[in-house]
């Protein structure tokens, strides 16, 4: 049964109706199942599967993971069992919880992008999120993610192949997101997520060698809120189609901030780390927050941050 | 639906019931967390959660050394290698810390007779691993860099009935690496199964000498983790089915056929 | 008298010579003065002064500064007394100490910055730094920060108008760090240093503002270290010329992983306000871990990290 | 060059005497700082670092409220209104702080019947300077939102001779604020010269009476603070000069007619 307070937090994201308006952030929550012990799933806004491609990948060698102050890098590489696996095995598994699946894709080439969209039409999957901005490959990820023609054109095949709602994620390693947002948006998209990780890297002072395996790798956590912060606020004031922000979200309170620059829905990663429970624990935070303002409604906090 | 199991996973507020240092960098901490205590098996970790401030911000994983489930405590035994450990080891009895757990898969009880070989820090889980095999007298196979880092025999002293000992630089023991004596007892003694913990280097070479006398090994490996649940895959390392495995769920106990060493 | 030990430390950056590797960044250390209570300013590498514009500035109105997980957040806006004040007044009393300074330049139009360097040039300042990287300033900030062929331009004119070392400070905020480098080396800087501040942004949910009066800021601390070891190692790899690396150090670990990275030198910023004595004290604590490692001058770091 | 002169500003690592609470989140801190004890003066303020971990990153600003040179200690008094001031008022005796100071221009001493006038926590630098003021028997009007929050009486009592005290809502005193009782007091009493520290728009309003009756008056600001030095300029507002008053060390005491209002 749906309440009065649960009603409070509803959304509807480029048609997909979510319960409360915190998802969660790809490559952070696996396949929403490794963290069911802790999350009742059907509490969560939408999962965000992890980056999917085409054929598996083993993802990237050495080691993946280090912390750095208030944040953390991952060179994962987009380890994943590929779509097929995903189609055939993961997807029913979800289909057992009232929770939107939307899952993130990522490929080499324009064609794959319009591939994997096509295979993924019909399959229990209830949006399309598509990674054009993943630090941890060398093709098919940051090179799509920094040129607003190449973006623009993995958006046009990918709605040419799918009737699914599709969210663009937009990178933050580039010098004009609003530019990248405009192009995505014109070729189509029907949401715009943001942000992936900033590039960073970690050296090790013992062995002179990168910390990373990979070398570079994603930057995300709390250290990097006041930069996603931002880019949210300029990309919702830019474009017309709701704009799901990311980015160090820790609390509730984080969500609020991300909604009022801009943000229809927020997800969270990083924090999932920290705390299994966060999801779940911020979209209740956020409804408190709603009462003590005498608030209504969760979408009256979208981009309401008063600038003059 | 109403009666509710026990949920595998859960994450709890454990007061420190106890800590204290063995040598200056290895500290016992005691800690009370029944949900995990109830169900914690040998080789399974809990993953710790220092402080609420952002920082240190992820969650530090130690192997379950002991626990008492009628007493709902947990046992760690760790070493100060960071940011982490130091934050840990300063903190007093009656702090609380969030537990996760208890994660991972652990040791597989199959033998009638088994081996434990650990080195270094290694030795934490096997602890509970020898204290569940102890009315068939484990034998145990320890080795540290030397006799300073050597204060596991008397943790172990009453645990387990056989301990053999080496020491990189002779001054406990053997002169050398667990390795070392690992073929003469494989060899002589009608041993059942091996369970490893310790450095890469080392577990490697205990798993080609168990394998050579075709006796089924179990190793503990460690990676850096983010979640601890599957999730991120941070801690993934090539397996041999062609698949990776996660060492924080389907490990970090793992077959040795299972690994590409 | 210079002894052995501080030889260990010596670098000669652009023609300035420096006893230390660790400079003052340009905002966080005023003129010197202003910390000479707390550090011995002969100890200290080089002071790079506040940014300086032709005329006095008087700054950004509001809130000019928040704090963020690990970070902080500024928008100061460049208010300096402008450069006149900074030649017959400052620079004379910095000369009583044997510590190279150089100035911070910013201007709003190439022609400006030409203005600013002609004027510097016989005044006692050793170098300067030219700024087109702060993000707090409409004009003379980002807009040459993040085109390479405008910050080409005001090098050349900066480059004609003085004898001096011209070090150009790079802005993080592009999609493409090493592009900038390469276009401001070749206009002939002497230098490189990296990174200035990010964008950034926080709003107050309390009041439904933005926290600052500037609505964004420049965002530094030790939350952005991992982008900008990224970046002085991605521009280190690139340039001939020697790097100046910043952005997040406060420790003399954190200075080791920047000259690891490609940095000839460091500058320590934020941390000034966590630790008045952090720049001496990185000084020497560098020197111990050259003890420790058996190394005898700390140039034998630069550019070590061994990425095979 | 010899014997150096006591350094005019400095850091040092201070132990916690005691801290209590006054109001669920007011609370009285002493530390020991002897170097800063003494040489502070009324209106100065120190810059607190309050852990080692990089969260929160910045110190935080607090009036020195009172200074006992002779013991070497330091006295604040503050309120809990975020992450900084909640893990201060966590603290413990015997904990370690580090406190940068003295900080600032503190009040000029140029008065012989001084009015001193406070508004919620601008209350706590005042105490230092009425105790200065002692023997020439100062007068304090007070202001705050209710009885609950007006436990200044009570610590002012032995200060101050004379107390006049409004509240918000009248529970205590006269019903209304500060500034209405100012015109009164500064016609009858031969006030000299009026000390204020409290809320932005309760200086300006003291500032515009003062002014109004020839009232030399000086007013302590308050802004956010990076550097607390003078160096980072995140602190400085316009001065009727035409340049801008740094609140750090220009300030944070000022002449009325120095700030632009
Ligand atoms: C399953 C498992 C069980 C473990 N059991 C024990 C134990 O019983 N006793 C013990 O002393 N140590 C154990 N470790 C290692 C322990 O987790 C690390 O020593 C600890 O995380 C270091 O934290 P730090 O903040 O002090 O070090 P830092 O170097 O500051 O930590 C930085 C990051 O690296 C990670 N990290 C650092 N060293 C290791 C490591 N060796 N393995 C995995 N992650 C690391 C930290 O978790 C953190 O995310 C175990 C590790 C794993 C994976
Ligand atoms: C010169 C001076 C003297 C002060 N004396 C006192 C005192 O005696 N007693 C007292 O209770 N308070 C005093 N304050 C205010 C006190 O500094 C803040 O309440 C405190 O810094 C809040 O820290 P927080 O981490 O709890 O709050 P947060 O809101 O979490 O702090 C975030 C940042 O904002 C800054 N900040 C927040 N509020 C203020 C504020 N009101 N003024 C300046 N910076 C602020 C913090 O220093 C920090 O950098 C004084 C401020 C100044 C400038
Ligand atoms: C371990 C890890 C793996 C990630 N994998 C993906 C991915 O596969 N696809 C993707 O679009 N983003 C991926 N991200 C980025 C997150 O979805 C998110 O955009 C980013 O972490 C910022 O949010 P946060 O600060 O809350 O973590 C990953 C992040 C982390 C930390
Ligand atoms: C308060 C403040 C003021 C700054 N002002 C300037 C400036 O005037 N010119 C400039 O080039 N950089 C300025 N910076 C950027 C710093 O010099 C430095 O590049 C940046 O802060 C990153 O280093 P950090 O993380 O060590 O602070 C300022 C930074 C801060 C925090
Ligand atoms: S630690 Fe996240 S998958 Fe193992
Ligand atoms: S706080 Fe830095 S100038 Fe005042």
């Amino acid at each position: 049964m749906v309440s009065h307070a649960d009603d409070m937090l509803a959304v509807t994201i480029a048609g997909i109706k979510m319960k409360t308006p915190v998802m969660t952030a790809s490559g952070t929550f696996g396949f929403g199942l490794e963290y069911s012990d802790f999350v009742d799933l059907n509490k969560v806004g939408a999962i965000v599967v992890k980056g999917t491609t085409l054929a598996p990948k083993v993802g990237n060698s050495g080691r993946r993971m280090a912390e750095t102050p208030a944040g953390m890098l991952n060179s994962i590489g987009l380890e994943n069992p590929g779509v097929e696996e995903l189609i055939s095995k993961t997807l029913p598994l979800l289909a057992q919880y009232q929770v939107p699946v939307i899952v993130n894709i990522s490929g080499n080439t324009v064609e794959e992008y319009g591939e994997l969209a096509a295979r993924l039409d019909k399959t229990g999957a209830q949006g399309l999120e598509v990674n054009i901005s993943c630090p941890n490959v060398k093709q098919g990820g940051i090179a799509f993610g920094t040129c607003p023609d190449s973006a623009a054109q993995v958006v046009r095949e990918v709605k040419n192949m799918t009737k699914l709602p599709v969210i663009v994620k937009l990178s933050p390693n580039v010098t004009d997101v609003v530019l990248m947002a405009k192009a995505v948006e014109s070729a189509g998209a029907d949401a715009i997520s943001l942000i992936n990780t900033l590039l960073g890297m970690a050296i090790d002072i013992k062995s002179w060698k990168p910390v990373l395996g990979n070398i570079v790798g994603g930057f995300s956590g709390p250290a990097v809120k006041p930069v996603a912060v931002r880019m949210v606020w300029q990309v919702a004031k830019a474009v017309k189609v709701p704009v799901i922000g990311m980015g160090g979200i820790m609390t509730a309170n984080d969500a609020v901030e991300f909604m009022l620059a801009g943000a229809s829905a927020v997800a969270v990663g990083t924090a999932n780390f920290v705390n299994p429970y966060v999801s779940v624990e911020i979209a209740e935070g956020i409804k408190d927050y709603l009462a003590e303002h005498g608030l209504k409604q969760v979408r009256e906090l979208v981009g309401k941050v008063n600038c003059s | 639906m109403e009666a509710k199991e026990a949920v595998a996973k859960t994450c709890v507020k454990s007061r420190i019931i106890n800590q204290s240092a063995i040598t200056y960098d290895v500290f016992v901490m005691v800690v009370a967390a029944p949900e995990i205590a109830a169900i914690a098996r040998p080789g399974q970790f809990v993953h710790i959660r220092l402080t609420d401030a952002l920082e240190p911000l992820l969650r530090r994983p130690f192997s379950i050394a002991d626990c008492d489930s009628s007493e709902g405590t947990l046992t760690l035994i760790y070493r100060v290698v960071g940011r982490g450990t130091a934050l840990m080891s300063g903190l007093k009895s009656g702090h609380t810390l969030d537990c996760m757990g208890p994660l991972g898969n652990g040791f597989t009880l199959s033998g009638q007779r088994p081996l434990l070989v650990g080195g270094g820090m290694g030795l934490a889980p096997l602890l509970m691993l020898a204290k569940t095999f102890c009315s068939c007298s484990s034998t145990l196979l320890m080795g540290g860099r030397n006799a300073q880092e050597l204060f596991w025999p008397n943790i172990y002293r009453d645990v387990c009935n056989n301990i053999y000992i080496t020491s990189d630089d002779g001054s406990l023991g053997h002169r050398g690496f667990t390795v070392d004596l690992l073929p003469g007892l494989l060899q002589e003694k009608k041993f059942d199964v091996v369970y490893a913990c310790g450095p890469h280097v080392m577990l490697k070479s205990v798993a080609e000498v168990a394998q050579k006398y075709h006796i089924p090994c179990q190793v503990s490996l460690e990676e850096y983790m983010a979640c601890g649940v599957g999730a991120c895959l941070s801690c993934t390392c090539a397996g041999t089915s062609g698949k990776r495995n996660k060492v924080c769920t389907d490990g970090p106990v793992f077959w040795t056929e299972e690994v590409v060493w």
